[in-house]
């Protein structure tokens, strides 16, 4: 695998160029897992979802993934961007882009990536509902 | 010993700012710490998890912790 | 389900565009499979690749793949766009995006189609080598 | 019986043609149709597989064909 381009931003994440970053002449598939703002959870309307990062650990972790994906499969070129701030219903969150020679190996490694994101990755999101606000997660 | 603990999500929220200087009595280490803070902080042993980084990294309870080292408190993570 | 949007076209295809077009207040998840032309098949050089479709039925498989993915998953919103023509390395043959309420759902529905769209929609790729050409898979 | 018969993939290179006009002995079913096929174009047999679709739908061989209809050869397709 070629260096992982990891990245945490508040602006805008960029499917377009993140896929052209991950394009490779030797492989045949790229999997991307695109990670929106859902407008309810639990039944329960959401206004929007507030993310903090603690960046310098966050990026280290999301490297860390990355090498590990690329140890169980021929991943060539990864790229993990994930956005922090205050997010509208709709926006992305989070984009996954991962090139192999073969499918399977580009959903098996994207999805072992965003799998292990979200337990390891540390971020956090609180959702802002019209009555009140929760960290995601926080409680048993 | 002081350190400058910093604290993410809802710990921020329950400590009252994102850093504040912090000293505790016993065991100097992560364990040590996180005794002490649930002590102090009862709003911290019930929540589902809480994991502490030192200098960027999970530190399991045995890890020392000394002055110059960034220690940050992680509640469970929600990202992606 | 809502009507999955099913597109063949000589132009390049629009990642960005598929993408807002499947994004829904309801859904987390978007899985994106993008398919690309390898510089390689076999080890083999290849300078480029012919797609060819019979159109009609192609539409009408492709439709009927997004209606079995939307039967076994809670699919809210689907596109399978495929190129045609002569596709350069490293150009998109085929996007895939699929958007559902949580992730699971958007891998499988996604590899879902991809698998299937292979074996049993009508179109035919014929790779371009400096010695000659073959039409994929044509023989045993 | 004559029908139009379209041709795509290796079938368009081997019958010469994106469409033929085509007239066979026999049944005037997809079965008779590809048996007929087969020996006047050997190189058909050497295929991972051929079906044929009648009217935008595959066609199993005891499918009947008329004058009417939209007879298509398929060779393994290779999408994606």
């Amino acid at each position: 695998m070629e260096l992982p381009l990891i990245h945490i931003s508040e602006d805008p994440l960029e499917l377009e160029k993140i896929t052209r970053l991950v394009t490779d002449d030797a492989c045949g598939a790229i999997d991307i897992f695109v990670g929106t703002v859902r407008d309810q959870t639990k039944g329960k309307r959401v206004l929007k979802l507030d993310f903090e990062a603690y960046e310098k650990m966050a990026l280290s972790e999301m490297a860390k993934l990355a090498e590990e994906a690329a140890e169980r499969w021929p991943v060539k070129k990864m790229a993990i961007h994930h956005r922090v701030g205050s997010l509208a219903i709709g926006e992305i969150a989070v984009i996954i882009a991962v090139s192999t020679p073969h499918r399977n190996a580009s959903f098996e490694a994207c999805k072992f990536v965003i799998d292990t994101l979200k337990q390891t990755v540390p971020i956090w999101k609180k959702e802002i509902f019209e009555d009140g606000e929760v960290w995601v997660a926080a409680h048993p | 010993m002081k350190i400058n603990l910093v604290a993410f999500g809802i710990t921020k929220d329950i400590l009252g700012a994102r850093e504040v200087e912090y000293s505790w009595d016993g065991a100097q280490t992560v364990g040590g710490l996180l005794k002490d803070l649930g002590e102090k902080y009862p709003q911290l042993v019930d929540l589902s998890s809480l994991k502490v980084a030192v200098n960027n990294e999970y530190a399991d309870s045995e890890v020392e912790i000394t002055e110059k080292d960034e220690v940050v408190l992680i509640p469970p993570v929600s990202g992606g």
